[in-house]
């Protein structure tokens, strides 16, 4: 029995309790622990990824209660990448948090070890109630770490975001209960091979049910028109907290592509690729509001929020061609945009801390300590947003026109992508030249902070290195998401690897 | 809270330091799982220990009873007041002009002073007939009671004092 | 099962929901809160009881088990009832102030004495002093708490 | 001959219910309406006893246990709120 | 290897400059100047292999599946652009140690600067257009960096923005250009591209991809209308100037027009595409340089101006155009990096390079002069010199042209713009270098160091030694790279002073002499010249961008205005779409379930829900009824589920509403107790429709469900129950042990909730806030006793008894309903009323638990028993259970889902107890004077007294 | 019934999104319970209704309702009782740090 798939959620899972109740007052204590576990994570999801990286699919009966009653975890190729990815990111956060962030209110450890277990279950479990389980586990976390430290804004933007997540719950329970109520089933494997056995007559609830679904996972992925909780959320939250973030929008993508793969794609008979008319417009217009959030910026959290959600669009953009080609493709730009995403708000956090008074606003103001190191780090972050060479954005971006190109509306997206590029060059160059290049021009210095915020400099250090190790490993990269990409789109693998060969039915294999 | 000087107390007394309670409580219990077993028995006593030890802080100075056959009586008699009480109450809504009803606060002077004791009454009062127990004075001495229907008021607190208080009295110290 | 416990049954689900139903329409029919205090405190709590002791007698002569669940929830609503009475009787003196009470021989009703005390206090510092009674520092009671007759 | 005192209840019950309702509607003080709701919760635990009785089950009586032991709870919270604005000090 | 080696040298090299810097700017210059040589040297050691014809290759994978690889390869035309980046490079790297002052940072400058020439290496190496791509891009950024160098200047910062923008758009077309023309020859492989002009040119999407590979060239190469942004960039300093701007960057696009020619030339589409652009550009240059009074903006529009020239050549699409625009290029890298370098020595010594305040620098700085006359002169067209040899093939050229069926029109403007050359280029001797100095200069001029005066030396010399024996000189070269850029057989040419009276003579002849006309009536010329329309296209440019910026901004901030009603009004909005759409569009057919019937009962109950909805409704402004009207609802849903065979549920319901109504009412006292009207008329009619709309939608969801059958698994579930759960309360063996884990996630949400409140209580008693809690005044009358007797005498009573109840519901769970999770709320509400009845202080000494523990402990005890099945290797949380006897007990049952479930207890009153002990803290301390925290806040890390 | 069942669930889903579409955080929060009754009995309305066949196993049951949807609600009800708590206190902070409790954040009106 192979237990190591369920330690990245119970690992994380056991460290918050015990941070609670033993380093509770220590944090230096609670440093040591969140970090190690942490580190353990990273370990866990590498050796995952060694075990499914021959293309096996490893699935866990919580319970030993067979698949469909009981719960079952799944670790294939994409699951366990988004858990390295996970663990990547959440090492590199951490540094910065640790260099003081985490003081500013109470518990920031546990929930941050919480944070994680959502994360990590929800790219884990291959049952679509427990989903909502894990959805609620990760949101209520981010709950909790996004009004860390307190302030009016903050608290403002936190009751913001926990309503407009209230309100996707309830969407999801009421899609949930659609979905069960015809093809009556809970887990995914099993929805995929109900869905097209559903009669005519209850098609309509469950594609109806489905659809809302997506919606909800849509919300998670910032997607227009339910993305409006994103830029007051990752503008407001603390800077670890939006960097940690990042992956929450990927966990709705994630999702989209498990769910309306899986069960919603080929062999889903009336309901066969349910998801792809919705969703390209869609992904098409959150790319383009994205960049011209970019554009308008006027703070630089506000700019990293905007460039976030256009690299949603675009990432959705990839997914939504729902083929295996486009997959990976949007696969590696999940990577390149969580870590490059994530990075921003890091920067414009050590930014604001710098300019005390005028914070990260686009507005100039005299230099500040350790101007140019921040100036690098932004250019380079910045190249990597907005998809510039020679960085992993241009590759994932390249990556993409080329899978959009047999697409009926290959030539629009052709154009909103490049052109919103152009967008996000304008935007992150003004951004750029208004916060570093003017400053020089402005007299007088801000007064150096008190710490050199070394462990902070490690995390964007950390990141950025990511995004330079995705562009030169472009090569064994893709050729892995592609694999990756393979692999979900061949969906009866998955479906044997959780209900075995004896469920299938003849004509599926 | 024991007081410094008190004398150590003896084993069955920190077991047990509110028997009646224990034995009410694992009595409850077996009725609780509908049967009788050594082991519901053993449960129950385990938490008939446990439950008192648990919250003892909660109830500091729990009332010593005076004597507890008057209980008994006490309950019986409430019950019948009860009855009757709901039959006048019944009428009283059901077919007097509300013009008629001698509606009206009365004071009743307390002699009880135990708080368990004052919330017996007070209890007592508002589940009998057409009166309810509205407020204790800040001293705690009187009883602020509503009547429904008191034509005569020193008649009616003083049949509370008697019918309820006196025996009260002798049961709460 | 005998008849009479069918009749007895049926007659204490009768009465019951006889007492149910009039204690809901005293609380129609009667003109003011302290009056309608009265309705429902008692005709529903002879409902209730009346249809608990309906089912008492029920499982005991359909099972002949005693079951005590209606018991307990006889005690609680004895406990209680009570007590939301007199909770609803001081609520509603304090918002609408009553000005026919009988006055106790020392102290005042404790829903306003020491009341108009306080609020004066709190008018002129709005900091009523005890950090220690919040923190629980000091162990000290409330002031009509029976732990310190 | 139960099956008919139990239909009798369940329409006495329900009409108390709604006498409860219309209450809850008139008011006129708050106090009025945590009266009326407080009435509701007795009644509904008289209905569960009787569907207890209907349906020959004791499924059903920790509802009633619970709502009897926690029904005053809520009324109490209110008066308090009413009384003090700080339900617990 | 050394191919590749002599792109990435320059890449390697940018990190010296920045450390050298510490040893000095000599220091750092050699260190520059060294890896720049090196790399020319490398490149030189190829030259016979390249005149020899060959092509050198160099090949590694990069992104196999995007066929985009680090492939290079080096033929003629590499080779020339190479030698010219490299060694006009390292001209520049010694003319720019002198010409940087002691407070410009020189190690980034160098650094900057490498960057660059590796990029543009890059460009003109790549052997896949991908990867050239990459490298054009790269060219854009180091250029952002180079032209903002002084970031001081506005007019640098705005140049580099101007710069990045437009050639950043254009290099995104030229992206997906590329990918097209990859696509159509079925390789990015430049090598393999070149070999597919048939199947380009055939294709469909070939004038797609040349439209769009154009707009990269012609903005990289500030062609009309693309030119403006050129000048502006002149705000860098000048060797930036010279290099990028003159010999290097701006024929990045000349260079992908003439590597792509013979692919993409030939066509129609091509010839009036690229040659009519050149062509205006060069007219409407050399018109504009004519009155530019800034040196450098003068030499940034004649550049302008000749790379028109080039690309008219390249445009016209015949191999002898092509041999004369790849001669143009290389005469005008010389001649016109010479004279940028001048402009930068009579700035550097006189302080201006405003043309207006100079004159008669001959006199004052002989060298300098004599060099930029002969420069100038070249730029001209004056025989002898190189670059009268390619203005005469150029005019050839066009006076073989017919445009549009109409032969005159392009000998005639190109003589036009001959003639503003040779009149700008003699303003630039004349009017600087002779007649009387315009008046004192800001600084006093003298010839410069030998560093500065000996590169545009040197380049001087190959003007006139080109000029002299084009054929010697040049004609090897000049062979080599038009070969590769014809890519077949040369045509017929010759590299001579005389050609005999051509009619390019004839045509030269006028244009030097109506130049120098031109000259003459400089002044009335200016006031046409004044007195006509100036489209200033940096005003063009900063307004369009200004408007881009401000409509991105009304339509980001119209739209993002923060508002959570807009929010949520989109998001339920779009569920109502989503939902009426799908259910409309696919098929559907009413169930043929049978229904129950509607008792009396549920008919009242259905009528208490209506009422009290429509109540809270109508009351909801009243906040205390509102809650109060709510736990109606609450209670009738309990019904419900008791009614529809529910009753954990019920008793779930039942507790969860009381420990809410307790939560709500402690945040209340705190909150405005009405609430106001402010939702406009409109606002509160679209609501009502959207909550409809949703009500309807769900409600029809809900009927549409329960009256068809159902397709369930829960046969297995009442099957497995007993033999395999070991309890007969399904709903509790699915909670504890079918689905426990989704119980383990349950109970840490509520353990974070619990968390998060504590964070957000505790933090709401410090700071800012922390003053305000402490300042807080009740906002209504209270009543004198806080704690009345009778309350404090029955909660008391009732403590014990809760807990037995508590326990027995917990114990019975798995067989009956009940459980864990309700005996924890049963516990807690027990423990609340305590809170409640005799005041927090009072309950919090007596409470001996930590909370935070229970949380944790009840976590990691519902954790442990999921573990210890690993000791069976079994999956987590595989349960078990069995039946035991013990003497006197008897038969009874143990299940390790027991334990499990102790866990959810745990947790669930750790985590009720610690929010609600927490919020009633806060009521404690608001009426508790504010505490004396001084300026300093307090440790957060200390434990404080009073925190569970 | 399920009618009844079925419109009371349209009518708190219809009453909760009303109520949640307000300016202040009482009446948001008051709409999202409404919203998580709707969700729970809709949840709850999948294992289809039926009367006193409640999903304990006994010899004497005449037949069991879907025990799944049962416990699925029971979770949804506990988490979404976390939830209440946490928008709840959030709020309450959110008065206390900008001294209105409107949604977004605004001012009290001078009025
Ligand atoms: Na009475
Ligand atoms: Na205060």
């Amino acid at each position: 029995m192979n237990h190591w798939i369920i330690a990245p959620i119970l690992l994380p899972a056991i460290m918050a309790p015990i941070l609670l109740m033993s380093a509770r007052y220590d944090i230096v204590l609670a440093r040591v622990f969140s970090l190690a576990s942490t580190v353990a994570l990273l370990g866990i999801a590498l050796a995952l990824g060694s075990m499914v990286g021959d293309g096996q699919i490893l699935s866990y009966a919580l319970g030993n209660w067979v698949a469909p009653f009981g719960i079952v975890l799944v670790a294939d190729r994409l699951s366990v990448m988004m858990l390295v990815l996970t663990a990547l990111l959440a090492l590199a956060v951490l540094f910065f948090a640790i260099d003081g962030g985490d003081r500013d209110g109470r518990h920031f450890h546990a929930l941050y070890q919480f944070q994680l277990m959502g994360i990590n279950g929800a790219f884990l479990t291959g049952d679509f109630f427990n989903l909502f389980v894990f959805f609620e586990v990760l949101l209520i976390a981010s709950y909790g770490l996004m009004v860390h430290g307190g302030g009016p804004a903050r608290v403002k933007a936190g009751v913001q975001y926990v309503v407009i997540n209230l309100v996707g719950s309830t969407l999801f329970l009421i899609a949930v209960g659609m979905i069960y109520s015809v093809a009556g089933t809970l887990n995914m494997a099993d929805l995929a091979l109900k869905v097209p056995q559903v009669a005519a007559a209850d098609q309509a609830l469950l594609q109806a049910g489905a659809l809302l679904l997506l919606l909800v996972f849509c919300i998670k992925a910032a997607l227009v028109p339910v993305h409006f909780w994103l830029p007051g959320t990752y503008a407001n939250a603390p800077a670890p907290v939006a960097a940690l973030f990042a992956i929450m929008t990927k966990v709705g993508a994630y999702c989209v592509i498990r769910l309306y793969v899986l069960a919603f794609g080929e062999e889903a008979g009336a309901a066969a690729w349910l998801a792809a008319p919705w969703l390209l417009p869609a992904a098409l217009v959150t790319l383009t509001l994205g960049m011209i959030g970019v554009l308008a910026a006027r703070r630089l959290g506000q700019l990293a929020s905007f460039a976030v959600i256009g690299s949603m669009g675009m990432l959705l953009t990839g997914i939504a061609l729902f083929t295996p080609q486009a997959l990976s493709a949007a696969l590696y730009y999940l990577l390149h945009s969580t870590l490059a995403g994530a990075v921003l708000f890091l920067i414009a956090d050590l930014i604001a801390r710098r300019r005390p008074g005028i914070d990260d606003q686009l507005s100039p103001a005299p230099r500040f300590a350790q101007q140019s190191l921040l100036a690098a780090a932004f250019f380079v972050a910045a190249i990597a947003a907005t998809g510039m060479p020679p960085l992993s954005g241009f590759v994932g971006k390249l990556l993409i026109l080329d899978a959009a190109r047999d697409n009926l509306q290959a030539t629009t997206i052709w154009a909103l992508v490049l052109g919103t590029s152009l967008l996000a060059i304008i935007g992150f160059g003004r951004a750029g030249s208004t916060l570093f290049w003017k400053s020089t021009a402005q007299p007088g210095n801000f007064p150096a902070p008190a710490t050199g915020n070394a462990l902070a400099l490690v995390a964007i250090g950390l990141l950025l290195a990511g995004n330079v190790a995705l562009t030169l490993f472009a090569g064994p990269l893709t050729a892995y998401l592609e694999a990756t990409a393979q692999q979900v789109f061949a969906t009866h693998r998955y479906i044997e690897a959780v209900l075995g060969n004896t469920v299938l039915p003849g004509g599926l294999l | 809270m024991a007081h410094p000087s008190a004398p150590r107390p003896t084993l069955l007394r920190r077991w047990f330091p509110h028997p009646l309670l224990s034995l009410t409580l694992t009595l409850i219990w077996l009725l609780l799982i509908n049967g009788v077993s050594v082991g519901g028995l053993l449960v129950g006593l385990t938490l008939g220990i446990a439950i008192p030890r648990l919250t003892g802080g909660f109830w500091p100075d729990r009332p010593g009873i005076r004597n507890y056959r008057r209980i008994f009586s006490y309950l019986l008699l409430v019950m019948w007041d009860i009855a009757v009480a709901n039959l006048q109450v019944a009428r009283i809504i059901l077919f007097r002009p509300l013009a008629s009803l001698h509606t009206r606060w009365v004071c009743v002077p307390l002699a009880l002073t135990s708080p368990e004791g004052i919330a017996v009454f007070a209890g007592t009062i508002t589940m009998t007939p057409g009166t309810v127990s509205c407020d204790l004075a800040a001293d705690g001495k009187s009883l602020l009671v509503h009547c429904l229907d008191a034509p005569d008021p020193e008649a009616a607190v003083r049949d509370m004092k008697e019918r309820y208080e006196s025996r009260l009295l002798e049961i709460f110290p | 099962m005998a008849w009479f416990n069918e009749l007895l049954v049926s007659a204490l689900i009768v009465i019951g929901a006889s007492f149910a139903l009039v204690g809901s329409w005293g609380l129609v029919r009667l003109p003011d809160l302290m009056s309608r205090l009265h309705a429902p405190t008692k005709a529903t709590t002879l409902g209730v009881g009346g249809a608990l002791v309906a089912s008492m007698v029920y499982f005991l002569a359909g099972n002949g088990t005693l079951s005590v669940h209606e018991l307990l929830i006889t005690l609680f609503l004895f406990l209680t009832a009570p007590l939301t009475a007199h909770f609803l009787a001081k609520a509603w003196m304090h918002s609408q102030r009553p000005g026919d009470l009988p006055q106790p021989a020392q102290r005042g009703w404790s829903t306003f004495d020491a009341g108009e005390a306080e609020r004066e206090a709190a008018s002129d510092q709005p900091r009523p002093p005890p950090l220690s009674d919040a923190c629980g520092s000091s162990a000290s009671p409330p002031p009509a708490s029976p732990s310190s007759p | 001959m139960i099956e008919y005192a139990i239909h009798y209840a369940y329409v006495a019950i329900s009409l108390g219910l709604l006498f409860n309702l219309w209450r809850l509607f008139a008011g006129p003080s708050t106090t009025d309406r945590v009266l009326a709701v407080d009435t509701m919760v007795i009644n509904v635990i008289a209905l569960i006893i009787v569907y207890g009785i209907q349906t020959g089950s004791t499924m059903y009586f920790e509802a009633a246990l619970l709502l009897a032991m926690f029904g005053f709870v809520s009324t109490v919270a209110y008066c308090k709120f009413i009384l003090r604005g700080n339900i617990i000090e | 290897m050394s191919l590749a080696l002599i792109v990435i040298l320059p890449f390697l090299g940018a990190a010296l400059p920045a450390l050298l810097i510490r040893a000095g700017r000599n220091a750092c210059t050699t260190g520059t100047l060294a890896t720049s040589l090196l790399a020319f040297l490398l490149l030189l050691t190829h030259a016979p292999a390249v005149f020899r014809g060959e092509v050198l290759q160099a090949r590694w994978e990069w992104i196999p599946q995007l066929g985009l690889n680090v492939n290079f390869f080096l033929d003629g035309l590499g080779f020339f652009f190479a030698g010219l980046i490299l060694g006009i490079g390292l001209l520049i790297i010694v003319y720019a140690r002198f010409y940087l002052s002691k407070e410009d940072p020189m190690g980034s400058f160098y650094s900057y600067l490498l960057l660059f020439q590796g990029a543009m290496v890059g460009v003109v190496l790549s052997d896949n257009i991908l990867l050239l791509v990459i490298f054009w891009e790269l060219t854009s950024l180091s250029s952002f960096l180079l032209i903002g160098y002084w970031k001081h200047l506005p007019a640098g910062r705005q140049g580099a923005r101007m710069a990045l923008t437009v050639t950043g758009a254009g290099g995104l077309a030229m992206i997906a250009g590329m990918l097209i023309l990859g696509n159509i020859a079925g390789s990015y492989d430049l090598s393999t591209i070149l070999q597919h002009k048939e199947a380009i040119q055939a294709s469909p999407l070939y004038l797609p991809a040349l439209l769009l590979i154009l707009a990269g060239c012609f903005t990289k190469s500030a062609q009309f209308p693309f030119h403006f942004w050129l000048p502006h960039a002149m705000a860098a300093p000048t060797p930036v100037s010279a290099y990028l701007h003159s010999a290097t960057m701006v024929k990045a696009g000349l260079f992908l027009m003439a590597r792509l020619w013979p692919v993409l030339a030939g066509t129609d589409e091509w010839f009036y595409l690229v040659a009519s652009t050149g062509l205006v550009t060069m007219l409407i240059g050399a018109w504009i340089a004519l009155f530019k009074d800034d040196l450098k903006g003068l030499l940034a529009y004649s550049t302008v101006s000749h790379l028109g020239l080039v690309t008219f050549l390249l445009g016209l699409g015949s191999p002898l155009a092509a041999v004369a625009a790849v001669f143009h290029i290389l005469n005008h890298a010389t001649f016109k990096a010479a004279l940028f370098m001048n402009a930068g020595i009579v700035d550097h010594e006189t302080g201006t390079r405003d043309i207006r305040q100079l004159g008669g620098l001959m006199t004052l700085m002989p060298i300098a002069g004599t060099l930029a006359t002969i420069a100038a002169a070249s730029m001209a067209g004056l025989p002898l010199l190189n670059g009268f040899l390619s203005k005469e093939m150029m005019l050839e050229q066009a006076a073989l042209t017919s445009w549009l069926g109409l032969p005159w029109l392009v000998p005639l403007l190109a003589t036009l713009a001959a003639t503003f050359s040779v009149a700008y280029s003699f303003r630039y001797i004349v009017h600087v270098y002779f007649g009387k100095p315009a008046g004192e200069t800001p600084r006093h001029p003298h010839d410069p160091p030998f560093g500065m005066w000996g590169p545009p030396a040197l380049l001087v010399v190959l003007v006139v030694l080109i000029g002299l024996f084009p054929a010697s000189v040049a004609g090897p070269l000049v062979a080599t790279v038009a070969g590769a850029v014809i890519g077949g057989p040369l045509p017929d040419y010759h590299l001579a002073i005389w050609h005999g009276l051509t009619p390019a003579l004839g045509m030269s002849a006028i244009a030097v002499a109506s130049g120098l006309l031109l000259l003459a009536g400089y002044a009335r010329l200016r006031g046409l010249w004044s007195a006509g329309p100036h489209p200033e296209a940096k005003a063009v440019f900063d307004a369009s961008v200004g408007a881009a910026v401000r409509l991105a901004q009304a339509l980001t901030h119209g739209l993002h205005n923060g508002s959570l009603q807009r929010h949520l009004a989109f998001a339920i909005g779009s569920a109502v779409v989503v939902g009426f759409t799908a259910f409309a569009m696919a098929s559907h057919a009413p169930g043929a379930r049978p229904l129950l019937p509607a008792t009396p009962v549920a008919i009242v109950a259905w009528l208490l829900l209506l009422g009290a909805t429509g109540a809270l409704l109508a009351l909801h402004r009243r906040r205390l009824l509102s809650l109060v009207v709510v736990g109606v609802i609450g209670m009738v849903v309990s019904l419900a589920f008791v009614y529809l065979s529910a009753p954990d549920l019920a008793l779930t319901q039942i507790s969860v509403e009381v420990v809410t109504v307790i939560l709500m009412l402690l945040a209340l006292n705190f909150l405005p107790k009405e609430t106001p009207l402010e939702s406009s008329c409109g606002r509160r009619l679209r609501d009502g429709l959207l909550a409809a709309l949703a009500g309807i939608g769900v409600g029809g969801a809900a009927w549409a469900m329960t009256t068809r059958d159902a397709a369930t698994l829960s046969g297995y579930y009442l099957e497995e129950s007993v033999p395999g759960g070991g309890g007969t309360n399904v709903v509790n063996v699915i909670l504890v042990d079918f689905r426990g884990f989704d119980t383990f996630g349950e109970i840490i949400v509520l353990g974070i909730a619990a968390l998060t409140i504590y964070a957000l209580l505790d933090g709401a008693t410090r700071g800012a806030v922390g003053r305000r809690l402490a300042a807080w005044a009740p906002d209504q009358a209270r009543a004198a006793d806080r704690h009345p007797l009778l309350l404090v005498v029955a909660t008391r009573v009732m403590l014990p008894l809760a807990l037995l109840v508590g326990a027995f519901i917990f114990l019975r769970g798995h067989n009956v309903p009940g459980g864990g999770f309700i005996a924890g709320l049963v516990v807690a509400i027990a423990l609340i009323m305590q809170y409640m009845a005799s005041g927090h202080g009072w309950a919090a000494v007596r409470m001996k638990v930590d909370y935070h523990a229970l949380i944790g402990i009840g976590v990691l005890t519902a954790a442990a028993t999921g573990v210890v099945a690993w000791l069976a290797d079994h999956p987590f949380l595989t349960s078990a259970f069995g039946h035991f006897h013990l003497p006197l007990v008897g038969e009874f049952e143990l299940a390790s889902a027991m334990a499990f479930d102790t866990g959810v207890f745990l947790t669930v009153v750790g985590a009720v107890m610690l929010a609600l002990a927490n919020l009633s803290r806060i009521g404690v301390l608001a009426d508790a004077p504010p505490p004396q925290d001084g300026p300093m806040e307090p440790d957060l890390s200390a434990p404080r007294h009073g925190d569970h | 019934m399920e009618f009844l069942l079925s419109s009371a669930i349209g009518l708190l889903t219809a009453a909760g999104v009303y109520l949640v579409l307000r300016a202040r955080t009482w009446p948001v929060v008051l709409g999202l319970a409404l919203l998580s009754y709707a969700t729970n009995l809709f949840l709850f309305a999948t294992g289809r209704l039926v009367l006193n066949q409640p999903p304990v196993i006994s010899a004497s049951a005449a037949g069991y309702t879907d025990p799944l949807p049962q416990a699925l609600v029971l979770t949804a009800i506990v988490i979404s009782f976390g939830m209440t708590a946490v928008i709840v206190v959030m709020a309450l902070r959110s008065f206390f740090e900008n001294g209105s409790d409107h949604v977004d954040g605004k001012a009290e009106d001078a009025a």
